[in-house]
């Protein structure tokens, strides 16, 4: 089972070991909750304290401006439900793209029952929300646009600044969904013209069980779960101490090793789409290419075959791959997503993503290279769809 | 997905995999746009099914339904083969995951449409199995949970 | 700092020796998305899944009528917030009681904000919730009646079989915090009259960051936290699979253990009561004697002297109390659930929780016996009410 | 509670507790139902604070801040006094968590009080200190966060 060869880095990551060890000593001996007015509690909390001043630096925050969840889609559920309230003299229009998770894109739709207005962005064939889209879809009861930073299917970083910006000229609060991007690429909100932005520490390396909301100053939001007085009475429930320590150490060592570890894994990216195409005829690559692509995301779609068949081969052969988001793997549709940038339902069923992570190397995508073109001939002989 | 071995054995190594040239049936259930399309050949000789070959585009229970349904069908009579329920396919293959099942409704819809293409060509009485041309999300719809 | 004594098990608990080996292997070797197809998926959703069976094992529901969440918090708010929807037509009126934990009694306010009427019960001297004041409060808009198993802070085991009963027989939705009670008191959802139940896995030893709800069958309840499709598409966000997975093994281990360990720490409880009347005067217990307190549980009064300063010398001592529940601490109001039973604000800000859990022994007691009422006498010497 | 060391010395070593029988001013403020009361003693000689005593119902903070005052005002005239603010008591104790700083209001209050009630005992000019008489949640209210 060691030389499987993981390749849904986007779906959810490893803790890594040096996470692991920094967290260990809370489960058992800090355990204390960080509320309490005693040693255990006291100790937990300079750590949690910690943690929340680590994640506010490396993202261009104030520690109070970061608030702790237990997800990235708690804090994308917090995000679009908490500012409404404040904003209902104004309206109830609300902006996203069609691309966005099911984490805002499953809110919406509740609200859309409740008497929200959302209106859905379109994406161009590569995967970008273009900036007139918003600009013309802005009304005078908008209030609030959402939009992710990158996309997790197809790996397409959208221009939050121009976007923000504009949200910023129409006073329309503005939230961004960076959970595929933390830790990943430069956030720094001291400059972005960004409300809200939602963080999730499994992304990165990080444990499962914490998320970080930023709110910026002045931004007034409604608690989602209530409860005790954490997070300054906004969200309550005994904080997940080891978690969002996890969380802090994770983003740290993450942002500080960001610039090599995009240069590495970029490269294996484009090593990877390129040995595809030389190797797999009748493909078609998914989102953009180079900079404009998060450094780690290869999303095809093959020709004549479905994506599942794809996946069940590769992990006989112990290489773990997504055919769309982890999360809709239950789903029988095909990835809004991939018809959103105008695929037609036969072709994005038919799509692969390999995401890549740290420990991917040169020869994990030779291994992909040997046997995936292989499967896809096996797959496409069987297919009724295919005049090979 | 949780497949049985036995789904992963007629995934991995689907039985029966091709096309029948001069097939005496030929059922097709599916579309492209649900991501499962079945395609049925079979070869009659007596009243009974001498062969049957599939082509399939679709998930990994898909293709497996596609390959046990050829391998269940080989060797019966009309008759028999009529009465070979989704459920049948889906107990051959040790079960399926419930989101899955549409799977086998698919492989035998795929078949009794092949027997009902047999015998129209050959004037023979049909039963009323117009009604198999369902499209994927009805299918679906009838998955629980 | 090994020898200091923890007392504040009602706050949270370490995570359990058995519990922590149990979990450590999913961080970093099966950290898979256990909705992933792909072998990293599959053998984590084995294990979920079979933390889901053993927790539904425990307390008599099945499988699919547990729904995890990151807290008992979160437990809390959905259980409330989720069923309203489907009650639409029926009514706006909830019933609680005056000692619920923030968690229900925050969310409700919220509610009372958006126009939903709430009748608080009250509680008699001892804490416990009359059902003859229930039925009496039920009304034909009545859609939800939400009352904790045991109380937090002074222990009172309410009597929820019969009040489950009055509901049932009222056509109403009825909803259970047994966030103190699960792995303490027997909880037999064949039987017992309840739609929904909450759970903590940080109170059983368990980790934190993994909570359930246990849904009824046949009972409606929509999404708080939408998302990708965990949960049967009713609870999104990427599982915390690790902390989910050491609470069912804490659970279990809990639930094994119950009857020894109640026999040994009521023991405990009872020396701990019995000694502080003894030793101080004019002290009172807040919450029952006997069977109907958990085993776990000591409140106590105590006159002309404020419960702050009473921690801060305990804690000096290496001995961690609290006063209140620890989610209050930041508070300074005193605590609801005193004010309920009765209590002056005078008497109830000297209020003292100690929580027994499984590492406290009798040395453990005679030390509290030892010190406290030094501090006592020290504290009312400095106090312009005492006039000693 | 993050009380600073200076915080937790004197709550631990609380420094002038007591009463003074035949004190020259008593300030109280609080009441019990806010969870703290302080009760400051002062001897007066010659305008200048010789002596005082507190003795405090309250939180950590209440009892530190409480024995802090009496250690700045002794020795000080009653001008210098008057001027102690809540800042100076929490300053000199190393800083208090923010939803404690109320207790140093309620010193630096009892001292102002004491104080007054000196001088009207003697018939001195007063100073308008009768909103001193704040109730704490007052006091609470100016707490940020
Ligand atoms: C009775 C009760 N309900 C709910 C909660 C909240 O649980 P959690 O801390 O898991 O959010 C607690 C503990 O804090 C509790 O004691
Ligand atoms: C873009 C995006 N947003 C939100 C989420 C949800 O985050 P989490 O899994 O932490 O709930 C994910 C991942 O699942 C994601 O990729």
């Amino acid at each position: 089972m060691t030389d499987r060869i993981y390749l849904d880095h986007a779906a959810t990551t490893a803790v890594r070991k040096e996470v692991f060890d920094y967290m260990l000593p809370f489960f058992t001996e800090h355990f204390g909750n960080p509320m309490s007015v005693h040693s255990f509690g006291r100790e937990t909390k300079k750590y949690l304290e910690a943690a929340r001043e680590t994640i506010a630096n490396c993202i261009g925050a104030e520690p109070r401006e970061i608030m702790f969840t237990s997800s990235g889609t708690e804090a994308d559920n917090w995000a679009i439900k908490g500012v409404l309230k404040g904003q209902s003299k104004k309206g109830k229009h609300i902006i996203t793209s069609q691309i966005e998770h099911h984490a805002v894109l499953h809110t919406l739709e509740q609200l859309e029952q409740q008497g929200y207005e959302v209106t859905y962005l379109p994406v161009d064939r590569e995967g970008f929300v273009d900036p007139d889209e918003l600009k013309k879809a802005i009304r005078k009861d908008t209030i609030l646009v959402s939009i992710m930073h990158a996309n997790n299917e197809i790996g397409a970083i959208q221009p939050i600044d121009e976007l923000g910006l504009i949200c910023k000229e129409n006073g329309i609060i503005f939230h961004v969904d960076a959970v595929q991007s933390a830790g990943v690429l430069p956030i720094d909100l001291k400059h972005l013209p960004v409300d809200l932005l939602s963080l999730s520490a499994h992304k990165f390396y990080g444990p499962k069980g914490a998320g970080a909301l930023f709110v910026r100053k002045g931004t007034r939001i409604e608690s989602m779960i209530s409860g005790g007085g954490q997070e300054r009475g906004l969200r309550g429930g005994t904080h997940n101490h080891v978690a969002i320590i996890g969380m802090g150490k994770a983003l740290e060592l993450a942002v500080l090793e960001m610039e090599e570890n995009n240069k590495r894994i970029s490269k294996l990216r484009d090593q990877l789409i390129d040995g595809l195409f030389e190797r797999i005829p009748e493909i078609r690559l998914n989102g953009p290419r180079g900079d404009k692509r998060l450094p780690n995301n290869v999303n095809v779609s093959i020709k004549y075959i479905e994506g599942e068949g794809m996946l069940l081969h590769l992990d006989m052969l112990g290489i773990a791959a997504s055919s769309g988001s982890a999360c809709t793997s239950g789903s029988l549709d095909p990835s809004h997503v991939l018809l959103a940038i105008g695929l037609t339902h036969e072709i994005a069923h038919g799509s692969l993503r390999l995401s890549l992570g740290r420990e991917n190397t040169e020869a994990d995508v030779k291994k992909v290279l040997e046997v995936l073109p292989e499967i896809v001939k096996n797959l496409r002989s069987m297919s009724p769809l295919y005049e090979g | 997905m949780d497949y049985s071995d036995k789904v992963m054995d007629h995934f991995m190594h689907p039985r029966n995999v091709g096309e029948i040239k001069d097939a005496d049936g030929i059922g097709e259930m599916g579309n492209a746009k649900c991501g499962d399309i079945m395609k049925l050949y079979i070869t009659i000789e007596d009243g009974i099914i001498t062969d049957a070959k599939f082509k399939t585009f679709g998930c990994g229970a898909a293709i497996a339904t596609s390959s046990m349904v050829t391998e269940l069908v080989i060797g019966k009579t009309l008759d028999e083969a009529t009465k070979i329920s989704n459920k049948a396919v889906a107990d051959a293959l040790g079960g399926l995951p419930p989101v899955k099942m549409h799977c086998s409704l698919l492989a035998a819809d795929a078949l009794r449409r092949a027997i009902y293409d047999y015998k129209n060509k050959n004037g023979l009485p049909v039963d009323d199995c117009d009604e198999c041309e369902t499209c994927c999300h009805d299918h679906h719809d009838i998955v629980e949970e």
